[in-house]
């Protein structure tokens, strides 16, 4: 059995959300929700809801950088002052906390930016290669509704979105 | 640098340095320390010192325009006074002041150079690294005592017309543009009476090496020495003048004269100076 | 002494054996590599073509040289004139030898700032140049305008004598001149006076301690009757100083034996300078202080070696000579009387008259640029030499000069090199066995040998001679005399009034790395602070505060400072220790020659100095110059290392502690 | 608990009173890719004579710093006490203006002020190049430019390391962390527009933005991750911008300058930042609004909360800055208290209490209405503010620097030579070249944001109130049978 792919476009949105709680409440064969893909000009956080949770994994990896990349950076700093003894410098202890407490603080927020980034490339997929049943009028002012879905079904689904009033339907012809 | 290295030592690195005790004659490293003590009651203004500082260490004339701009390299220059509450005539004289270089003990100037081109040796003296300098200038801002001068001209190329290239010092480097010098204590001379005296097994004796302003001052109002070596004479003098290296508020007689300028900000100087002393009753 | 590598000679340092110096060293001695090394030095013979000097080769100067004073010149010695400055040891004896082989008598020393007043006073009062003054014997001294730290004799040799001094027990030094000195400076009291009446001070001095019977014994009546004239107001009315403290001094004196009067040479640049110094040592009699702090400096047994301290008597001599166009050629050697004397003299005009003129110089000054042929010289450190210092305080001592490198420039010869093949032109006999200076200079110095005792060979004493830097020859003390006559200290009791044309008294300052100005070349002096004025690479004429808030002058103002002579343009400097009827500009500056360093930095002073001469001696009154003062509106900032205060603005910089709360015998 | 209908209208209106629009909820989405897109188009004229202008000016930068490399820094006419000069002042005072950009669109971000949306954009764009012009003038200011790299901490065979003790270090790492996370914080708020950029781009710049865009498609997964990173981030860069300037002021206040060594620097720095920041944002609005017509998103209610804001911080600076004065005085240190009195009466006295009337006097203008709504005088007022800042930032350096703990260095007459005065012009036409560029290249206000401002309002106007009345949704309305209709 082959898989394709189906995109419905709506200029309203209501209408988009409309056909998400169809598709929802329909019962095709081997379809699951999560073959349902938004896309969208701007962030639909009610819509998403309905699409169900999707795991967003950035808060990890901030976590991790916020909490080791300041460790690391605290010893980087401490070890590279303990390799320096040749430069003493007045009444300072060789590795004196308070300076490197400011620069600990920057690494803590060097590492939480720089691996919130890393986490939201990676959570995200980006970068990642556009699929063809992309219509450069989702990041204008429609939403998008990209299905995966047995080519058996595809005709019910079809329906479906026709039902709500579609501006386009692309894909899923065979 | 590893993890191992700063667990097993850090209690040393963690020791505020120069510590005390730091500056032992059985120690290895730390047989020397510095120092100097000035009297200002015999020291007469005279300039033979800065003079034989243009001449050791290869300080160039900047010329009229240039010290107008405030641009002199003078690493000793003598201060000229007047008392604040003078008449209409300076009766008690001036008040000159040599001022170089205090070889701070917790040099303001040490902490913030960005690359570490200014520190600390292990002899007690403030070093300046001109190789790694890079002109930021942040240590002269922080010099409480201005005795820190930068090279705001290439020198080396202007000040010296042949043959006057003749006379410098082989033994100091002539300082490009863009980079910061100051008293260094004659540490050439220092490094050579100590590595002299390493070859015969011994520690540099009282005398035996003194900066090239200490040699030329005409009423020996400066005197030099090791001041880990109790019975240099330059120690018996801080001693008898009450004044101890790491204490930034002197316990001492009104009678004794030693101080040490601007010790309240708490840089701890190398450089003792015996205050002026008027006969009021003349 | 100095440090050498690699065959340059790189810094000077004082001979710790020396004890006059004591291994000490002034920014003067050190700038001696900076002559060397002096990038505007002569570095070849140069000879006058039309109005420009021209290089030659030494076999043209020579010939030159032969052809106009050799044997077959014609020339007679009268016919000959030799100036040089302050000179002592055996190229003095070489000098004398060739002058005496050309039958001359004409060998003019001369020096801007030489001490012939203070001489010609000492000797009349106690039959000596100079005595022996002991510092560290004093408990006080009070010194008339002597700058003994700064100038004169041997601000070194002083400046250890006066650490000495002020060491415990320490002694008080009381200064009293017009203008401060850096001795002054260093005073326990500074005490302003008007230019020229510190003998008067001193006899009101005199006048105090004589009214007691301990004192009143020690000089003749008619002394004491001479000194009665100067009672406590007529005093205070003519120097200016208040009349307490003469009273005060004179106590001070009582009260502090010995103690030690000496006068400088503010006190002797006057009319009346041999009273005036007469005046003040007449204090040293009335409290005893001759024997124990004033006393005899050693014998020298080598007079031919003594220094020539010069005198303005010979130059007056010399430029008379030359106006009148008695020479028919003129050497020049030490000295640059183009610049140091005053416009009114015509030193210039005359010295064009004589026909041929030569001058032996390191760099081309404004003498040598007058010259027909200017002859390049070894510099202290290249050359072979005897020196005798004019003070001498234990024994005699003489020091050698030898050179620390090679010559710099191939075509510079060694003066005593030069003195010899002159002399060789007429006594070439006498002279054969010694082909150059140095085998001269090695005999004569090997002759010292039994006077010092030396029992080892000629060659060893030769050796030993020269790694030490000095002889020290032993000699008897020199007895001094105490002759006090009332003409001697007949100073005028009338208060002085001055012109109004010119209401300024005139300090021509000699400041002390500058003296005359004959190293004005040196960028490290130039460079080197005043030390009470920090003013570098310039001129200025210091006033008064008060002074000038009353003519409306700020610092920086160009004043135009006239005399009868003539007018200089400078820059005033607001400066506290100065009489405020009085102005003072520094010496030594103002060249129009002497190259880069010196050329064109500040004014010539001595080019405005009035003909007021000092009446027993006939020497230059370099102080009795009047002067008025007007502001041209112009200004410019004075390049100074003082910033913008000029006290310690409330901080611990340098702390004053009263002398009897010191406690200096318990230090070490 | 509520029963009536008309009780449950109020409830519903309570809950959702409108905003005071900052915007026209009315305009088409696609106007708006299109009004903003235009702005990327082939320039007018007039962009290449300012840009050229620019060039040039920023070549007189160039040349002067050329020569100064060439000759030494004393053709700057700094001197030994004074050893910073305009160098270190235009350095704080460019960075303090990359403060406002990032910190008000982080700030404001976390608290769902949405009326940042149009102008944080340009403002984030502009904390970036004043970054790297700041970051110029501390290159400029070194003495031997040629070995800055001294500064990073990087391995190499000696085992030498900058020294960590040193604020210098701390201000070369906040500041880099501070410039990269900026610029990533506005690269990736930026990835959705450059996904329309991309749909409407053909030839090289179709390729730029592709590439930049990542393949960004507005997928549900990609704005629920994004959702999360740009809050996250906005979380990090607030501190981080606090910190940054912080450090920066301990330059000075971890001296023992007196002048310098002041407890309310890092505060008192903070808020001249925000303050010359939102003056340069005003700046930059008024000629953004001008020169692309962008009227209908950077509005008027926008320009009035800029300028509200704007007076809150002058107010806030002008607190820290007489706090420092009067603590200054009543802790009657000698040193400080000297080099206050110097400052305020010796020769910097002229533009120090410019600088006072600039900073403090001035922004009372604000608190009127007229003032506020007039373009041309917020214009004035904004550059006029900044100059008080640049002026603020030169009254710390110079004065301290001239008159510090020790007496005999002190030196009134030092004025800046022109090579300082020539690379302070030149930072200028650095910093117009880069944003000119920026704003032709990237679009200046964002697009999906204004797009979302807009959704937001509609949500709440039409659709979401009818949801709102849902009890299951607002539970006020959770009444017993559902709304009585």
């Amino acid at each position: 059995m082959s898989k394709s792919h189906m995109l419905a476009l709506f200029s309203d949105f209501d209408q988009a959300s409309e056909a998400i709680r169809d598709l929802k409440s329909s019962n095709f064969e081997g379809f699951k929700l999560d073959d349902v893909t938004l896309k969208s000009p701007i962030e639909h956080p009610e819509i998403e809801e309905l699409l169900g949770k999707r795991p967003v994994y950035v808060r990890i990896f901030t976590f991790f950088g916020a909490l080791f990349v300041p460790l690391l950076g605290f010893l980087f700093v401490a070890s590279s002052q303990a390799t320096f003894l040749l430069q003493p410098k007045g009444g300072k202890p060789v590795i004196p906390l308070p300076p490197n407490f400011v620069l600990t603080y920057e690494f803590f927020i060097l590492g939480g930016v720089y691996m919130t980034v890393l986490g939201f490339f990676i959570s995200a997929k980006l970068p990642m290669k556009r699929n063809k049943l992309y219509n450069a009028r989702v990041s204008e002012d429609q939403i998008g509704i990209l299905i995966k879905a047995e080519d058996a079904i595809m005709p019910a689904i079809k329906d479906l979105f026709t039902r709500h009033n579609p501006l386009e339907i692309m894909g899923g012809d065979n | 640098m590893s993890i191992t290295n700063l667990l097993n030592n850090w209690s040393f690195y963690r020791q505020k340095r120069p510590y005390q005790g730091q500056y032992d004659l059985n120690r290895q490293y730390s047989e020397y320390k510095w120092a100097m003590a000035l009297d200002l009651d015999i020291c007469t203004g005279c300039n033979a010192c800065t003079t034989a500082c243009y001449a050791e260490n290869n300080l160039p004339v900047v010329g009229k325009k240039r010290f107008n701009q405030g641009h002199v390299m003078h690493w000793i220059r003598i201060e000229r006074y007047w008392d604040e509450n003078m008449g209409e005539f300076p009766e008690q004289g001036a008040s000159f002041l040599p001022m170089m270089c205090q070889q701070c003990e917790e040099a303001p100037c040490e902490t913030v150079c960005p690359v570490g081109a200014t520190s600390h040796t292990n002899d007690g003296l403030n070093s300046q690294n001109y190789h790694r300098c890079v002109g930021s200038r942040y240590c002269s801002v922080n010099c409480p005592y201005k005795v820190r001068y930068f090279n705001f001209w290439n020198y080396p190329s202007t000040a010296w017309p042949a043959p006057l290239p003749d006379q410098l010092n082989p033994d100091v480097t002539v300082r490009t543009k863009g980079i910061m010098e100051k008293c260094t204590f004659c540490v050439q001379r220092l490094n050579e009476a100590k590595s002299r005296a390493r070859t015969e097994y011994r520690l540099v004796r009282d005398g035996e090496v003194v900066p090239a302003c200490v040699q030329a001052c005409p009423t020996s109002a400066i005197t030099f020495g090791n001041i880990v070596d109790p019975k240099s004479k330059v120690a018996m003098m801080w001693k008898n003048q009450q004044v101890d290296l790491y204490k930034d508020m002197q316990e001492k007689d009104n009678s004794v004269r030693g101080y040490r300028i601007l010790e309240d900000l708490r840089p701890f100087p190398s450089v003792m100076y015996l205050e002026r002393v008027r006969d009021m009753e003349a | 002494m100095g440090r050498v590598r690699e065959g340059r000679v790189l810094k000077m340092e004082g001979n710790p054996e020396s004890k006059i110096s004591g291994g000490k060293i002034c920014g003067l001695g050190q700038a001696a590599v900076q002559v060397q090394y002096n990038p505007d030095r002569l570095t070849q013979p140069m000879m006058r073509v039309g109005d420009s000097l021209q290089p030659v080769s030494w076999d043209k100067a020579m010939a030159l040289l032969e052809e106009k004073t050799g044997p077959k010149s014609g020339i007679n010695g009268n016919e000959f004139a030799f100036m040089t400055g302050a000179m002592s040891g055996h190229l003095k004896v070489l000098v004398q030898n060739y002058l005496d082989s050309l039958g001359s008598k004409n060998h003019f020393v001369y020096e801007a700032l030489s001490p012939a007043v203070s001489f010609a006073a000492n000797k009349q009062i106690y039959g000596v140049d100079m005595p022996r003054l002991h510092f560290d014997k004093a408990k006080l001294i009070l010194s008339f305008g002597s700058d003994f730290l700064g100038t004169g004799a041997s601000p070194v040799h002083f400046a250890k004598e006066y650490a000495k001094f002020r060491k415990a027990p320490r002694g008080t030094l009381i200064q009293i001149e017009p203008k401060m000195t850096m001795t002054g400076a260093n005073a326990d009291r500074w005490i302003p006076i008007i230019p020229g009446t510190e003998g008067v001070l001193a006899l009101g001095v005199a006048n105090q301690l004589l009214k007691h019977d301990d004192f009143s014994k020690t000089v003749p009546a008619d002394i004491v009757n001479l000194v009665g004239k100067y009672d406590l107001d007529t005093v205070s009315s003519i120097t200016s100083v208040r009349s307490d403290l003469i009273g005060h001094l004179a106590g001070l004196l009582w009260e502090k034996s010995p103690s030690l009067v000496i006068s400088g040479a503010s006190v002797e640049g006057h009319v009346h300078g041999v009273q005036n110094a007469a005046a003040i040592q007449i204090l040293n009699r009335i409290l005893g202080n001759v024997g124990k702090t004033v006393d005899g400096q050693a014998q020298s047994p080598f007079p031919q070696l003594a220094p020539a301290t010069g005198s303005f008597a010979s130059l007056k001599a010399m430029n008379d000579g030359m106006g009148a166009g008695t020479y028919k050629a003129v050497f020049i050697y030490g000295a640059n009387p183009v610049f140091t004397t005053p416009s009114f003299m015509g030193f210039r005009d005359n010295l064009r008259k004589v026909p041929f003129k030569v001058a032996f110089v390191n760099a081309v000054d404004e003498t040598a640029e007058e010259c027909d042929l200017v002859l390049p010289i070894y510099t202290a450190v290249e050359d072979f030499g005897s020196h005798v210092a004019w003070y001498q305080p234990e024994g005699v001592e003489i020091t050698m000069q030898q050179p620390l490198m090679d010559k710099l420039y191939s075509d510079t010869r060694s003066m005593g090199d030069i003195m010899l093949d002159l002399v060789k032109q007429r006594r070439a006999d006498e002279y054969k066995a010694w082909p150059n200076f140095f085998s001269y200079l090695k005999t004569a110095v090997t002759n010292i040998k039994p006077a010092v005792k030396y029992t080892d060979t000629d060659e060893h004493f030769w050796y030993d001679t020269l790694s030490h830097g000095v002889i020290h020859v032993d000699a008897p003390q020199q007895q001094i005399a105490e002759n006090f006559s009332t003409e001697m200290l007949d100073l005028p009791t009338t208060v002085n009034s001055p012109d109004p044309k010119f209401p300024f008294y005139l300090i021509p300052s000699e400041r002390h790395y500058f003296r005359d100005g004959r190293h004005a070349n040196c960028g490290w002096l130039q460079e080197s602070p005043d030390p009470l004025t920090t003013v570098v690479w310039d001129s200025w004429a210091e006033i008064h505060p008060k002074t000038a808030a009353s003519m409306g002058i700020h610092e920086g103002d160009y004043l135009e400072v006239s005399s009868q002579n003539g007018t200089i343009k400078v820059k005033a400097y607001l400066f506290p220790g100065i009489h405020p009827d009085a102005i003072s500009i520094p010496l030594g500056q103002g060249h129009e020659s002497l190259g880069r360093f010196a050329k064109g930095v500040g004014v010539n002073p001595f080019k405005i100095l009035n003909p007021v001469f000092e009446k027993n001696t006939g020497e230059l009154a370099m102080f009795g110059t009047r002067v008025s003062v007007k502001r041209t509106g112009q200004s410019e900032i004075v390049v100074k290392d003082e910033g913008p205060v000029s006290t310690q603005m409330g901080r611990k910089l340098v702390v004053t502690l009263p002398a009897d709360v010191a406690q200096l015998s318990k230090e070490i | 608990m509520v029963n009536t209908y008309e009780e449950t209208e109020v409830a519903v209106e309570k809950r959702f009173v409108p905003k005071p629009l900052d915007i026209n909820a009315d305009i088409a989405w696609a106007k708006i890719n299109k009004d903003i897109l235009r702005s990327l188009e082939r320039p007018r004229p007039i962009f290449w004579v300012i840009f050229i202008a620019s060039f040039a000016l920023f070549l007189v930068g160039v040349s002067c710093e050329v020569y100064q490399y060439q000759t030494g820094l004393g053709v700057a006419n700094l001197n030994n006490p004074q050893v910073w000069g305009l160098y270190i002042a235009t350095f704080i005072w460019w960075i303090g203006m990359g403060h406002s950009g990032t910190l008000l669109s982080a700030l404001l971000h976390i608290m769902h002020a949405d009326w940042r949306k149009p102008i944080y954009r340009y403002s984030e764009a502009m904390t970036t190049f004043t970054l790297l012009t700041a970051a110029l003038f501390v290159l400029v200011h070194l003495g031997r430019i040629w070995q800055f790299y001294y500064v990073v901490a990087y391995p190499n065979e000696r085992w030498t390391w900058p020294n960590f003790q040193s604020p210098l270090v701390w201000d070369a790492t906040a500041i880099g962390t501070y410039l990269t996370s900026s610029l990533l914080f506005l690269y990736i708020g930026m990835i959705p527009d450059l996904a329309i950029c991309r749909d409407n781009a053909i030839g090289i710049r179709k390729k730029l933005y592709t590439f930049m865009s990542l393949g960004w498609m507005g997928t549900d997964r990609q704005w629920a991750n994004f959702r999360v990173t740009y809050l996250t981030l906005a979380c990090f860069l607030m501190p981080l911008a606090v910190s940054v300037h912080s450090i920066v002021s301990t330059d000075f206040a971890a001296s023992q300058q007196p002048g310098y060594h002041i407890t309310s620097f890092p505060p008192y720095f903070v808020a001249g930042a925000i303050y010359s920041g939102l003056a340069v944002i005003i700046t930059l609005f008024i000629v953004l609004r001008y020169t692309f017509r962008f009227e209908e998103y950077m509005t008027m209610p926008i320009l009035e909360k800029l300028a509200k804001l704007t007076f809150a911080a002058g107010m806030v600076w002008t607190y820290l800055n007489l706090i420092e004065y009067a603590t200054t005085w009543y802790g009657n240190d000698m040193y400080a208290k000297q080099a206050l009195i110097y400052r305020a009466t010796g020769p910097f006295a002229p533009e120090w209490w410019m600088m006072n009337f600039l900073g403090s006097v001035l922004p009372f203008a604000l608190t009127f209405k007229r003032v506020r709504a007039s373009i041309p005088v917020m214009l004035f007022m904004s550059i006029f503010i900044n100059f008080g800042m640049w002026l603020e930032r030169w009254m710390i350096i110079s004065p301290t620097l001239a008159h510090g703990i020790y007496p005999w260095t002190w030196d009134d007459d030092q004025w800046p030579s022109f090579v300082q005065w020539g690379i302070v012009a030149g930072s200028f036409g650095w910093f117009n070249m880069l944003f000119m560029l920026y704003c032709k290249i990237f679009p200046s206000v964002s697009m999906y944001e204004v797009k979302e401002m807009l959704h937001e309002r509609r949500f709440f106007k039409s659709t979401n109130v009818a949801t709102a009345r849902d009890p299951a949704i607002n539970p006020d309305l959770a009444v017993e049978g559902g709304l009585a209709s």
